[in-house]
């Protein structure tokens, strides 16, 4: 999970990385109580790092130009997200712009210190002066010093850079941190040093041991705090009409990829996990179908549900009775379920389903084709034969967004 | 060279079909996840000779002695050659060490939600100690009608000459699932697990059911996200003799996104920030560079390996 | 530097290790503002552990018992020290008492874990039951649960005591100490565990990296900051009559075992150090002599000033000139000096000081001899020759106080 | 037992004689401590190839090129075989990994105060990459007449056949002054250092001299507290076949308290309370009953050499 820019140079300040005097501002009225003396950048609060370039940043003078200001960017979406807050900062004269960051790779299984001269805006354009050196044993600053000298740096600016490193090391494995990035590492013209933006990825699998880290993203208007170690169901929205529910992420990957294919487009997926969550075993899978359901038939826009579950410890039957009861419930508004199963028990799943008109597949192939059948017709209670081939409206690539679970 | 390197790197597991034997300790028997599966490994046929679970010690679990620590445990029961894990996962470092320690040197990590930078720390001591780690976020490994370390459901298994070597879960299951109603048995199949940050590789995997006797055809099974689909594709042309034939989920998903592993592409996000590695493109690209089929659905995996077992004989 | 009890329980604290309500007591009369319920136990906080034996723990009821009690105990001497602040604790019900520590272990180089179910006064006489775990790679929990199995618990004891070892250790490499004992660790009724006594000893070498323990101990009174890191010069008085001055813990030891052997009695010492601290190279050599000579002068009792000197990259020469130097200065109330140096340029040495009638020997023995001699007689400025017997008043072994420098 | 294991637990140093030809590099030569004895050291032939400290690359210091990085310092001047390191306590840690880490498998730490836990991660390491390390807290080596590793003043030492190891720094330079005076020259003295934590040992020492061609006698320098003295006495008794003269400093000071190096007797105050390890008593009585004679002060050591000398032949 990332954090905004403000929250990641709280998290520097904390650990002695130098950053400008700056303040929070949540509707531009506040700008009047400014303790940042003028001039003054105001920046709008966003998960990108394009918003320069569409207007997001903005140099003032006064209160009432920062307020003019404020307001425009507040008004002003990037990527097609409005900012929930402002960071106002002091102006800082770089003379040079460096980049520097620690991140995991996942080849070498290894922290990797990531640095070069050529940051800011250049970073993209000069990725090949990005300097690498890879933590292979547990940490000690002469890896800092190592990727210092391999940027070429020398002098007060390598001891400098050098500490700076060594702080982002810290902060990254204190923190459980997947990325601290900083992008610029301003230099003045006196050689001192000042992260004038950054970027902090929260690993979402530790931040139950992160207590600090959790009360921060709390504190983020509209932010989804990680769900990977709870049991909540996680629904991910999209612009389709059928509603999916898989167990396993590559297995919902696959089944999503076989709905394109077939022209089919989800309205909305959950991922109900694999077998192998500490906190919800299989034990609990009825209720979690259950919940999944309520979910996923909540968007209105679903046509059809398509459930592919392969069974491990839990059998058929069990899934089966979970899709039976959820139907009683909801007997209202009847959206229509395509189910494929394997496991224990099919042949009893299948009884009990047909009953209630819901038809039960072996093969994923077979009941996606059907889902994305019924998903182009007219809402209807009535069961087609498994093998007809379907027509569905349109294609093309919808922008998806997809959450890690 | 860097995929040689890569295989050295982490211990030079067994042949395959040695796991068949082994004696098997379970760590966090006591917890929810060892409680659902290790009566499942067992009915299989797995030797579990031990469980652990600290304060647990002094009790069994179905039928098994739980002891408080790996090394009393040995000292109880004899010399094991694999440990299981389901711990809960801040607990798996302090497990996985304690398990070395006490000189094992075949690990499963069961359990998902690791954080990375313990699996860092974890690697690092496997590396030192050359001990074999499978996982985390990982249903292990199934030798049909042989053994059983990990979470496999077995209807979907039955002996054979396919190995299936797959970084998912249940979507391992459904392409065995499909072999195995194609009447194509497996030799081993294994879960390297999801997370960014795993014990064994593709390519250790790859030599392993290159080497292995049983193993006439291998399946590999991607996902988006990450290189590992690509430094295996490379390895395959390097060094693997034997057909294989690869799968990869999330064909359809945007570019640069993933679904289900977090964190996988962190380091070709930044480190290789407007290269293609990770995508779709990239991976249907290293395949066909390697002369590896694709299936472009599970259920066309069993013909393709038809297909390719034929060509070579 | 040892901690006192008090101080040692806040760190406790902080680390989550259950310790008591408790209350720091200066002043007898601090005690009617106790916010602990009574019964309380007043502690007298000195750097001893048989301070039960003598007294200086009590059991109150109420406010006057109490306010006697504590004068009572800020009156009594325990080890010939009077403490300076008790310890107000609420009381505990101890089932059983076990002894919990971590230390560090010079033969394997390595920490320690130990650990017995037979802890508060019972442990000397059962030391043998005590267990050790040696940490010999980075430390995980696994270790702490060694140790508790060692000690033979089982069920919840063995996670509870794995769960206070584990913090312990934290504790112990967080602020780089050399002990952190907990004896006794009361084990209730329902086995829960509670730190009634605790003892931290400080690494002196680590305190300039560990700000919060260092503005801990300026919190004692009295209580003398470690001087490891810093050039200060650090005396150690005695009660005899000879002032000695060497260079090297070695040799300082070696000189105080030669002028004992000779019947002499040192009335204070200065080790000025090895050649080998960071922040004080010889080149600072004559500032430090100066210093040190003024304090050891400064006791009355000091008859002469026996100084040895092996010079390293520092001349004999500038070690007389500092002598010289001070002599002339402290012209008024002269203390004989006794040199011995070894190293370059000592004959300019010998000359220079034997204008001001300052004998100087190439043998330790002559010197010390020289000095016991001078410190029998009568205050003299004549030089003796070298080569006297000397006739000390007292032998018998004075109780010394030595100081790590 | 115990000492056998002690010795092979900390790298295999070479034969003493040969570090007189060592390419030394120094850590921390534009510091203070650096600074004052890399003149000496050069003065005195040892042959410092390269220097360390991170922000002076690129300068000179004593006509000796200066870089930022160990691993940058050997690529320019080729392989070195000793680091000898002044830097400042705190920074020693960091210095000392770095220097195994670009492969240097022999140290000699000089500075006072490092923390003991960061020498419990240094000797860890030293362990694992087979490092022998001497000090901290330590005059180093002197080979009389080859090579000064270290802070001996010269003046002491003239070339024999007497091998010194000592706790101690100015005390190990009065011991050599003593056996100078008598005649009787040196084949090498070392400090191990005065710190509680401590790399070589004097089992190590004593293993190397007795190894040494031309050693042909060895003074042990102790201090009271620790149990270095005790363990040294039971493995000459074992193992060392030359002669063997101690010294003891601190004999006279009060039973448990210590002057000087703090720290050095915590794991006797707890571990074994109440037994005499690390008393004067104890260890003159180890040196007893390992038939070690004991001189009552420095001057008297030349004498006890030259009759254990006599006595052999």
């Amino acid at each position: 999970m990332d954090l905004l820019e403000y929250q990641a140079k709280e998290l520097f300040r904390q650990q002695g990385i130098p950053v400008l005097p700056s303040q929070r501002i949540d509707r531009p009225t506040e700008l009047k109580g400014l303790t940042i003396p003028f001039p003054v950048v105001l920046k709008s609060q966003v998960y990108t790092s394009a918003r320069g370039k569409m207007g997001g940043i903005r140099f003032v003078e006064n209160t009432i130009d920062a307020i003019a200001a404020a307001q425009a960017i507040f008004h002003l979406p990037i990527m097609g997200k409005y900012p929930k807050v402002l960071l106002a900062e002091a102006k800082y004269n770089a003379e040079r712009e460096f980049y520097i960051a620690v991140a995991l790779d996942s080849a070498t299984r290894r922290p990797v210190l990531l640095g070069s001269q050529f940051g800011g805006v250049e970073v993209e354009a000069k990725l090949s002066k990005i300097s690498q050196v890879v933590v292979t044993q547990e940490f000690s600053p002469y890896y800092a010093r190592r990727l210092a000298l391999k940027m070429g740096l020398e002098g007060k600016l390598l001891s400098a850079v050098t500490d700076i490193v060594e702080k982002m090391y810290r902060l990254f494995t204190e923190r459980d941190l997947d990325l601290v990035e900083i992008n610029p590492l301003a230099v003045s013209s006196n050689q001192e040093l000042m992260a004038l933006d950054g970027k902090i990825v929260v690993n979402d699998a530790a931040i139950g041991r992160q207590p600090e880290l959790a009360s921060l993203v709390a504190t983020i208007p509209d932010q989804a705090v990680p769900h990977a170690l709870t049991c909540s169901i996680n629904l991910v929205e999209r612009e389709g009409n059928i509603g999916v529910l898989c167990n396993g992420a590559g297995l919902t990957m696959a089944t999503l990829d076989l709905l394109q294919k077939s022209k089919g487009k989800a309205a909305n997926f959950v991922d109900l996990g694999g077998d192998y969550r500490h906190c919800c075993p299989p034990s609990v899978l009825q209720d979690r179908l259950k919940q999944a359901f309520d979910l996923i038939t909540q968007e209105k826009s679903v046509k059809v549900v398509l459930v592919n579950i392969l069974g491990g410890v839990a059998s058929c039957l069990q899934v089966a009775e979970a899709i039976a009861g959820f139907l009683k419930w909801q007997s209202g508004q009847q959206v229509p379920f395509v189910v494929r199963l394997a496991g224990d028990q099919f042949h009893s799943a299948r009884g009990l389903l047909a009953a209630m008109d819901v038809p039960v597949f072996e093969s994923i192939d077979e009941a996606v084709l059907e889902a994305v059948k019924r998903s182009a017709a007219p809402a209807t209670q009535s069961v087609s034969p498994p093998h007809g081939a379907s027509q569905p409206a349109q294609t093309g690539n919808s922008p998806l967004i997809l959450a890690s679970a | 060279m860097s995929e040689i390197r890569e295989v050295r790197g982490l211990g030079q597991p067994l042949p395959a079909m040695d796991f068949a034997g082994s004696r098997v300790l379970v760590q966090g028997i006591a917890e929810p996840l060892g409680a659902l599966y290790v009566p499942l490994m067992q009915r299989y046929g797995t030797s579990i000779v031990a469980g652990v679970s600290p304060a647990f010690g002094g009790t069994e679990a179905a039928g098994i002695p739980v002891f408080d620590l790996v090394e009393q445990a040995i000292e109880q029961v004899g010399a094991v050659d694999v440990a299981v894990l389901f711990v809960a996962p801040y607990t798996m470092l302090d497990a996985a060490l304690e398990a070395m320690a006490a000189g094992i040197r075949q690990l499963v990590l069961v359990t998902e939600g690791i954080p990375p930078l313990d699996m860092v720390r974890l690697l690092r001591e496997a590396e030192s100690t050359e001990t074999f780690v499978v996982g985390p976020s990982s249903p292990g490994i199934i030798i049909p009608d042989k053994i059983l370390l990990g979470t496999h459901p077995p209807y979907c298994y039955q002996p054979g000459s396919v190995g299936i070597i797959s970084r998912s879960g249940t979507l391992t299951s459904e392409v065995a699932l499909e072999l195995t109603r194609a009447g194509l048995g497996q030799s081993i199949a294994v879960g390297i697990g999801g997370d960014a940050i795993v014990g064994s590789s593709f390519q250790q995997w790859l030599q392993i059911l290159e080497e292995d006797e049983q193993t006439e055809a291998i399946v590999l099974v991607g996902e988006i996200g990450g290189e590992s689909e690509e430094t295996a594709a490379r390895y395959i042309a390097e060094a693997i003799e034997k057909p294989v034939v690869a799968y990869v989920a999330g064909i359809t998903a945007p570019k640069g996104q993933q679904i289900g592993h977090a964190g996988a592409i962190i380091s070709s996000r930044i480190a290789r920030i407007g290269t293609e590695i990770g995508s779709v493109e990239s991976k249907l690209a290293a395949f066909k560079r390697a002369k590896v089929p694709v299936a472009d659905r599970p259920s066309k995996i069993p013909k393709l390996v038809m297909q390719a077992l034929e060509k070579r004989c």
